[in-house]
């Protein structure tokens, strides 16, 4: 029987695995984006099954506002990487290191 | 005008007028800078005359003029407290700094900075008077913060040599080592003690004498012995102490009027002033008085013998000003406050007018510096001279002049006082005052007698590893030295004044009177020294001029009278009659050689003896350890942390990624170990 | 009816930034460049307006609106007025600036408005759900905000870091907001303190969400280890940028913490003081040690805020009510600096010139001694050398940190604050004992010369009377918390 | 109904996380953005079966609709619309995999243990009762939506706006060979912008006087 811990774990797992693209991934930047969708949907996943086993209809709506200011930060993200790549003419993560130190 | 409003304007004005030229003087005229800043302080000097002359009849006032901030029980107050100690002082502290104002528009009337060179001065001495005017502990660090400020500033004034970062970290960590342990020591005082006031710190005191307080672990200690061992850290940092003295010869980089006024009359004796203000609490614990005339033995023996390998003219009065604080740093450890307050009294006046004296030869010499390449001197610089030679005597203790009432006393108080360590400090400062006679008799031989050498070194011959070259011109070998002007002269004369007469005029009340009644605080049964001291003076000397016959058969001024024949010896007869003898007769030579066999005796065991301790303390001691290990150590490693740090930060996206999951990794782990 | 008419009173001065956000927008379609000069004044007019109903609505009691969504309360007015203060400021700073560098548009203005309506929603939520919104609100405008100078490659180089790496900081927090949601079943912040009250809840659960929320603060507040976009940012945004992102979005991140750790996760003190405190140490050590070799201003500048946020925390850390007022009065304490240090820089850059190199400031005394003297009392604050507001701030949270018994974190810290001291006063070296190396004239507008001379002294008049602000700080914590 | 002890649900849950996962470790691992961006679209999808398993119909479809729809759209469409180099973009991804892969690994392990059948499991949290036949999971979020949520309902659409003002300013730029016209400019034209009035001699008749005039007029024009 699938419980709410099955869930749970998917949702860790799948949060481990998008950590993991975020520093594995050295050269696109556009997968480090995506790493981030897959973040939030582990969280999304999370919300939607304490508000199953709650039967609290909370965690549906926080869910609600976390689709909606995603969608509003990838829009916010890819614009930047527009800009970027119109002036670097890379989108390498490695060519991203003129301000260290 | 109340007393209140003449307390006020005695550190304000200084501070207006380093206000009105640091931020306009561009704007103004380049005299004004000298005539606004030295009314200032020339009324700040007059007024604390008065304020010294009300002392000595009405109580002490101590009153707070305004609260800062209340949290909690403790308040935060700028307060004076004006009694006899602290009105002495600001009449040391303006007076010094008044003939320095007078002295700097001489020497520094081709510099590009002149107007803000006397902001500084000015400031620093708004900074100086609110540190000795103070009445609580928060005041105390502020001014002891400020001074410091104002002095590492001003050592790097000349500092034009492209400098790395690190450069000025050195002097800089040293003091803060000091002020560590000084701000550790406020803050278990004002825990402790629940207050920052002096009064009521000193009142609370006594019952607190037996406190213990665990530290590290369950090892319970003294509250008292770590309070004022804590403090006196601060004044060996400020006062320049063996291990925290590294910063005080390298401050010599700085123009001359500040070596005079900060590094030898008034911020390097804060501390010893910081240590006999706080003589309720340092009373209560012999240990720590123990430690302070260790540390003040160490530093009057070895810096001495530091100052005689040394060829800079201020690097031989900066090694003396060290050793001399040394010597009152013992008087405290004695428990003779006043005697150590007297000695830096004399000291201020003795040792600015040798440093203003250097700084007339130096100037007489087109900025070398070099001991080796004067001589003769006397001869073009009558004035400088002479008032160069009363203030070596003074320094070496010749009796009616003095330095000798205040060293004199330093060393019979170390001879009766009882604490651990007083035996070393005997024999310390009594080795100490024949190395003192004999490297300023060595630098004054050199500089103002014998032959005139600057006029056979070629210029390129020397060199100072260690000095910017720009400002080392020197002299050619063709020119005469010029005495400078009446600027530098007249605070020359009248700064030998008190270092003739000072001494023996203010010892009776000083030292047995009841000058510090009420002020310095003396358990004389736990502490004998100054009971001692007074009964050989009401028994044996009577007055100052008993005194000074009495010290005639002395050994102190045996050991001085040598070592400066042996300077003497050395730095004047020996240069040229070997040379003249080997020459003509060298039969004869080699039987006088044999014959003065004594000589080379001497030679190796006196001279080149503590030559050579005094190089090698410098160059294991100082140099290497201290120096090299201890502070360029520290410098270096928190430069190359830095340096190793900053590699962390590398610019690329998933490192720092890679960093915020290790952070959160670190921390689930944590949190979870714990459950 | 009563209900929303509430609501809407309560959060009126929101309501107006964000018309004055909108209106800014389209009165910029219709402005020519020469008189766009008038949507600053409306984004001055809206920060005026805004500040005038906080005051008016203000009551000392704490009030709720939106179904418990929002909250007003004594902090949250006090941290709107020294927000509005602080982008007041900014925009009269930056002002000059922009114009030079053609980012004085439109876009900038209302971005900025829309940050700060952000911080406020932060400053407010009450809960969870309004909390991240607020934070996306402010997240979102300031990406945005440091790319907008599009043709400067290292503008947007920092502007993808700090995108990259805020989503990344708000997917942990979003994460461990869904532990914390799940363990309580609330998103409400008095909810779940009343939950966790009654003792309900599994602890390891508990510290999971709290340490994934932790993470996601300290990136906010730039803590060790979460610390790494700082530097880059500040050194990489446009100096104008730089000055917004340092400065008040901090006080909004002091108040975002007040409200998840002190007021929904208080019984679980005893996790987070160890996890503040162990972020609080680091972020002292590294940033005092690393801004040693740094030759940018902005990036000194940047870990100089790292060791001053590692003193916030320790604030924070001592978890009693001192501590807290400690942290808020440090916090403001910062922000005054930091605008009046960044204000300095923006005075000395001029066209096609950014004055960011630490070289930049040789011999500033011979070229203007009143600025040096300014930048002198900044540098004096954030080395907390008395008598500036800097030292009291400090010397307020430690004295937090003893009380709570931490007597060894607060003599370290001392000890790392003097070696902090050291790159400060190598500023003070530069402008008044080095010669200058370029001798251009500064030029500034009036008003900027006028209101910096008072930011810089106010450093210096609230240092020797710290009693005021310390009173509001007090206001602030002791009518908010319980 | 149960096939080999197992619920249905069980299988459709197992099928679709097993899919989830290793569509989410594609969208790490893959060579092209582009095969990324469609194996993310395959993990919305199988994620928004598991939201249908858990009783959130109404997100289940927003997340295909706005998310595959919209979103994912727009990310293929700027990884096609940037040229990139493929060839370079899995460099240096071994090398990044012996300290990626414990790091991560070690994490999960702590997170699984956490939220494992210990605290979560089937026999801690039981199932919840089922909803009667007319709840409606869209009617319900709605009702809440406008009520509870008013304020961060009203905020998410500020946070909307600030997205279009900060991609409109970012990305947007004219184009120097465009011909298009800019009516915020044609309505901002005033008289004087467009109309010169010359004030000119009266005419003379005079054939010398035109003579000149037409030379100069001649010069002005060169």
């Amino acid at each position: 029987m699938v419980g709410l811990s099955h869930y749970l774990i998917l949702g860790s797992l799948l949060f481990a695995i998008s950590v993991v693209g975020i520093f594995l991934n050295r050269k696109n930047v556009i997968i480090l984006l995506m790493a981030i969708e897959l973040m939030l949907l582990a969280v999304n996943l999370n919300f939607i099954a304490f508000s199953h086993y709650l039967n609290d209809i909370a965690g549906q709506v926080f869910v609600f506002f976390i689709l909606t200011v995603a969608a509003a930060e990838s829009a916010i993200g890819l614009a930047i990487l527009v800009v970027l790549f119109r002036n670097l003419r890379t989108i390498n993560v490695d060519d991203l290191d003129s301000l260290k130190g | 005008m109340s007393m209140q409003q003449i307390y006020l304007a005695i550190p304000l004005l200084p501070l207006l007028a380093a206000m009105i030229i640091g931020l306009f003087g561009k704007y103004l005229p380049r005299a004004a800078a000298h005539v606004v800043t030295i009314a200032g302080v020339a009324i700040s000097f007059a007024l604390s005359v008065y304020v010294l002359k009300d002392a000595m009849v009405s109580q002490p006032y101590n009153e707070t003029v305004y609260s800062w901030l209340k949290s909690g029980n403790f308040s935060f107050e700028i307060g004076f407290l004006i009694d006899r100690l602290s009105a002495m002082m600001m009449v040391v502290v303006t007076f010094v700094s008044l003939m320095v104002h007078i002295y700097t528009i001489g020497y520094m009337h081709e510099d590009k900075g002149y107007a803000r060179f006397f902001s500084y001065i000015s400031l620093f001495t708004f900074s100086m008077l609110m540190l000795v005017m103070s009445n609580n502990f928060m005041q105390l660090f502020f001014g002891w913060e400020a001074v410091g400020l104002v002095s590492y500033l001003l050592i790097g004034f000349w500092y034009t040599r492209p400098t790395a970062i690190y450069a000025n970290l050195k002097a800089f960590l040293v003091n803060r080592v000091g002020d560590f342990g000084f701000l550790l020591g406020i803050g278990l005082v004002l825990f402790h003690f629940g207050s920052l006031d002096y009064a009521a710190v000193f009142s609370v005191a006594p019952a607190m004498a037996d406190t213990k307080i665990n530290l590290i672990g369950n090892a319970s200690w003294s509250l008292m012995t770590v309070t004022c061992i804590l403090l006196f850290i601060g004044a060996m940092g400020k006062s320049a102490q063996v291990p925290l003295h590294v910063w005080l010869p390298d401050s010599m980089e700085g123009p001359t009027p500040i070596s005079a006024l900060i590094h030898a009359a008034t911020m390097v004796t804060a501390g010893i002033f910081m240590v006999a203000r706080m003589s309720p609490l340092f009373e209560l614990s012999s240990t720590a008085l123990s430690f302070v005339i260790v540390i003040g033995s160490i530093t009057a023996l070895f810096m001495g013998f530091l100052g005689i390998i040394q060829n800079d003219i201020k690097r031989v009065v900066a090694y003396s000003t060290l050793s001399q604080l040394g010597y009152m740093t013992v008087a405290l450890g004695a428990s003779a406050y006043s005697v150590a307050i007297f000695h830096l009294m004399t000291h201020a006046f003795f040792k600015a007018l040798l440093f203003l004296g250097a700084g007339s030869v130096i100037m007489g010499m087109h900025h070398d510096q070099d001991i080796r390449n004067m001589g003769n001197l006397k001869k073009y610089m009558p004035i400088t001279w002479i008032t160069s030679l009363i203030g070596s005597l003074a320094l070496i203790g010749t009796p009616l002049l003095s330095g000798f009432y205040s060293k004199d006393s330093i060393i019979e108080a170390a001879k009766f006082s009882t604490v651990a360590g007083s035996g070393f400090a005997y024999f310390a400062v009594l080795t100490g005052v024949f190395v003192t006679a004999f490297y300023s008799f060595r630098m004054y031989f050199l500089v103002f007698h014998g032959k005139e050498k600057w006029r056979e070194v070629k210029h390129d011959a020397h060199h100072h590893d260690d000095h910017d070259e720009e400002h080392h011109h020197g002299l050619s070998p063709t020119d005469d030295p010029h005495e400078p002007g009446w600027v530098v002269k007249l605070p020359l004369i009248l700064l030998a004044v008190p270092s003739l007469a000072i001494g023996y005029f203010a010892i009776e009340p000083m030292l047995f009177g009841d000058f510090f009644k009420g002020v310095i605080f003396v358990d004389a049964h736990a502490h004998p020294a100054m009971h001692e001291l007074a009964h050989h003076w009401h028994t044996i000397f009577h007055s100052p001029v008993g005194m000074a016959v009495h010290g005639l058969m002395t050994l102190p001024f045996a050991l001085a009278a040598s070592g400066v024949v042996l300077a003497w010896f050395f730095y004047m007869k020996r240069p040229d009659i070997p040379a003249a003898i080997q020459a003509k007769f060298s039969m004869i030579n080699q039987i006088l050689e044999n014959k003065y066999g004594f000589d080379s005796f001497n030679d190796r065991f006196f001279a080149a003896g503590s030559r050579f301790i005094g190089n090698k303390l410098w160059q294991i001691g100082d140099v290497k350890v201290i120096d090299g290990a201890m502070v360029n150590g520290t410098a270096n490693l928190i430069g190359k942390l830095s340096g190793v740090v900053r590699k962390l930060q590398t610019g690329l996206i998933y490192h720092y990624a890679f960093a915020m999951i290790i952070g959160v990794f670190l921390m689930l782990s944590l949190g979870l170990l714990k459950i | 009816m009563e209900n929303i008419r509430y609501d809407l009173i309560t959060a009126l001065p929101e309501i107006i930034l964000l018309g004055m956000a909108m209106l800014v927008l389209i009165t910029d379609l219709f402005l020519k460049q020469s008189n766009r000069i008038a949507i600053y004044g409306l984004s001055q007019l809206g920060l005026l307006l805004a500040a005038y109903f906080t005051v008016t609505t203000h009551v000392p009691s704490v009030g709720y609106a939106f179904t418990g969504a929002f909250v007003d309360d004594a902090m949250s007015d006090v941290l709107k007025l020294m927000i509005y203060v602080g982008t007041s400021l900014i925009f009269v700073y930056t002002r000059q600036y922009i114009q030079l560098r053609n980012m004085f548009r439109g876009e900038f203005y209302a971005l900025v408005l829309f940050s700060v309506v952000g911080m406020m929603i932060m400053v407010s939520g009450q809960s969870m759900l309004t909390l991240y919104v607020g934070l996306e609100l402010l997240s979102l405008s300031l990406y945005a905000l440091v790319a907008l100078d599009r043709d400067n490659h290292f503008a947007t180089e920092a502007a993808m870091k700090y995108f990259v790496l805020g989503a990344l900081a708000s997917g942990m927090l979003l994460y461990g907001m869904s532990m914390i949601y799940g363990m309580t079943g609330s998103l409400n912040i008095s909810d779940i303190n009343h939950v966790l009250m009654n003792g309900s809840g599994i602890h390891a659960v508990l510290v999971l969400g709290l340490v994934f929320i932790v993470a996601g603060l300290a990136f906010k507040l730039g803590a060790v280890p979460f610390q790494m976009w700082v530097p880059d940012v500040y050194e990489g945004s446009p100096t104008a940028v730089t000055m917004l992102i340092s400065s008040v979005p901090k006080l909004a991140a002091f108040a975002f913490v007040i409200r998840l750790l002190a007021q929904s996760l208080q019984t679980m003190a005893i996790d987070w003081q160890q996890m503040l405190l162990i972020m609080a140490v680091l972020s002292i050590v590294l940033g005092n040690v690393t801004a040693i070799a740094q030759t940018n201003l902005k990036r000194m500048l940047a870990y100089s805020t790292i060791s001053h946020v590692g003193f916030v925390l320790l604030g924070l850390m001592s978890a009693s009510g001192n501590g807290y007022i400690s942290a808020l009065f440090y916090i403001a304490s910062y922000v005054v600096m930091t605008l009046a240090g960044f204000g300095i820089i923006l005075l000395l850059s001029r066209k096609g010139f950014e004055a960011q190199n630490l070289s930049d400031l040789k011999g500033l005394n011979q070229r203007s001694p009143w600025v040096a003297f300014l930048m002198l009392i900044v540098m004096f604050s954030m080395a907390g050398i008395p008598p500036t507001l800097g030292f009291y701030a400090k010397f307020a949270v430690l004295q937090a940190a003893l009380q709570a018994g931490f007597l060894w974190v607060v003599v370290f810290a001392v000890l790392m604050a003097v070696i902090g001291a050291f790159y400060y006063l190598r500023v003070i070296k530069l402008m008044y004992f080095d010669e200058p190396e370029d001798n251009s004239p500064i030029t500034a507008p009036f008003d900027m010369r006028v209101i910096l001379s008072m930011n810089a002294l106010a450093l210096l008049a609230i240092g020797i009377m710290p009693q005021g602000l310390m009173t509001i700080c007090f206001y602030a914590i002791s009518r908010s918390l319980s | 109904m149960t096939f080999f002890g197992l619920h249905f649900q069980d299988i459709v849950f197992y099928t679709l996380a097993t899919i989830l996962l290793i569509a989410g470790l594609r969208v790490i691992t893959t060579r092209n953005p582009v095969y990324a961006a469609l194996y993310l679209v395959l993990a919305f999808f199988t994620a928004a079966g598991i939201w249908l398993l858990l009783e959130a119909e109404f997100l289940a479809i927003a997340l295909v609709l706005v998310y595959v729809g919209a979103v994912m759209v727009l990310f293929l469409f700027v990884v096609m619309m940037l040229d990139i180099n493929l060839d370079k973009l899995r460099e240096g991804f071994w090398k990044a995999l012996p300290i990626a892969l414990p790091v991560g690994g070690l994490m999960a392990v702590e997170m699984v243990m956490i939220v494992g059948a210990r605290n979560f499991g089937a026999d801690v949290v039981p199932a919840p009762a089922a909803h009667p036949a007319d709840y409606s999971n869209t009617a319900e979020l709605g009702r809440v939506l406008y009520t509870d949520y008013l304020l961060p309902f009203e905020l998410a659409s500020v946070v909307l706006l600030v997205a279009i003002v900060a991609a409109i300013a970012l990305t947007l730029r004219d184009r120097k060979d465009s011909k298009s016209m800019d009516p915020a400019k044609q309505v901002l034209v005033k008289k004087a912008d467009r109309l010169r009035i010359v004030k000119m001699e009266a005419e003379v008749e005079k054939n010398d006087v035109v003579d000149t005039s037409a030379q100069a007029d001649d010069k002005g024009a060169k």
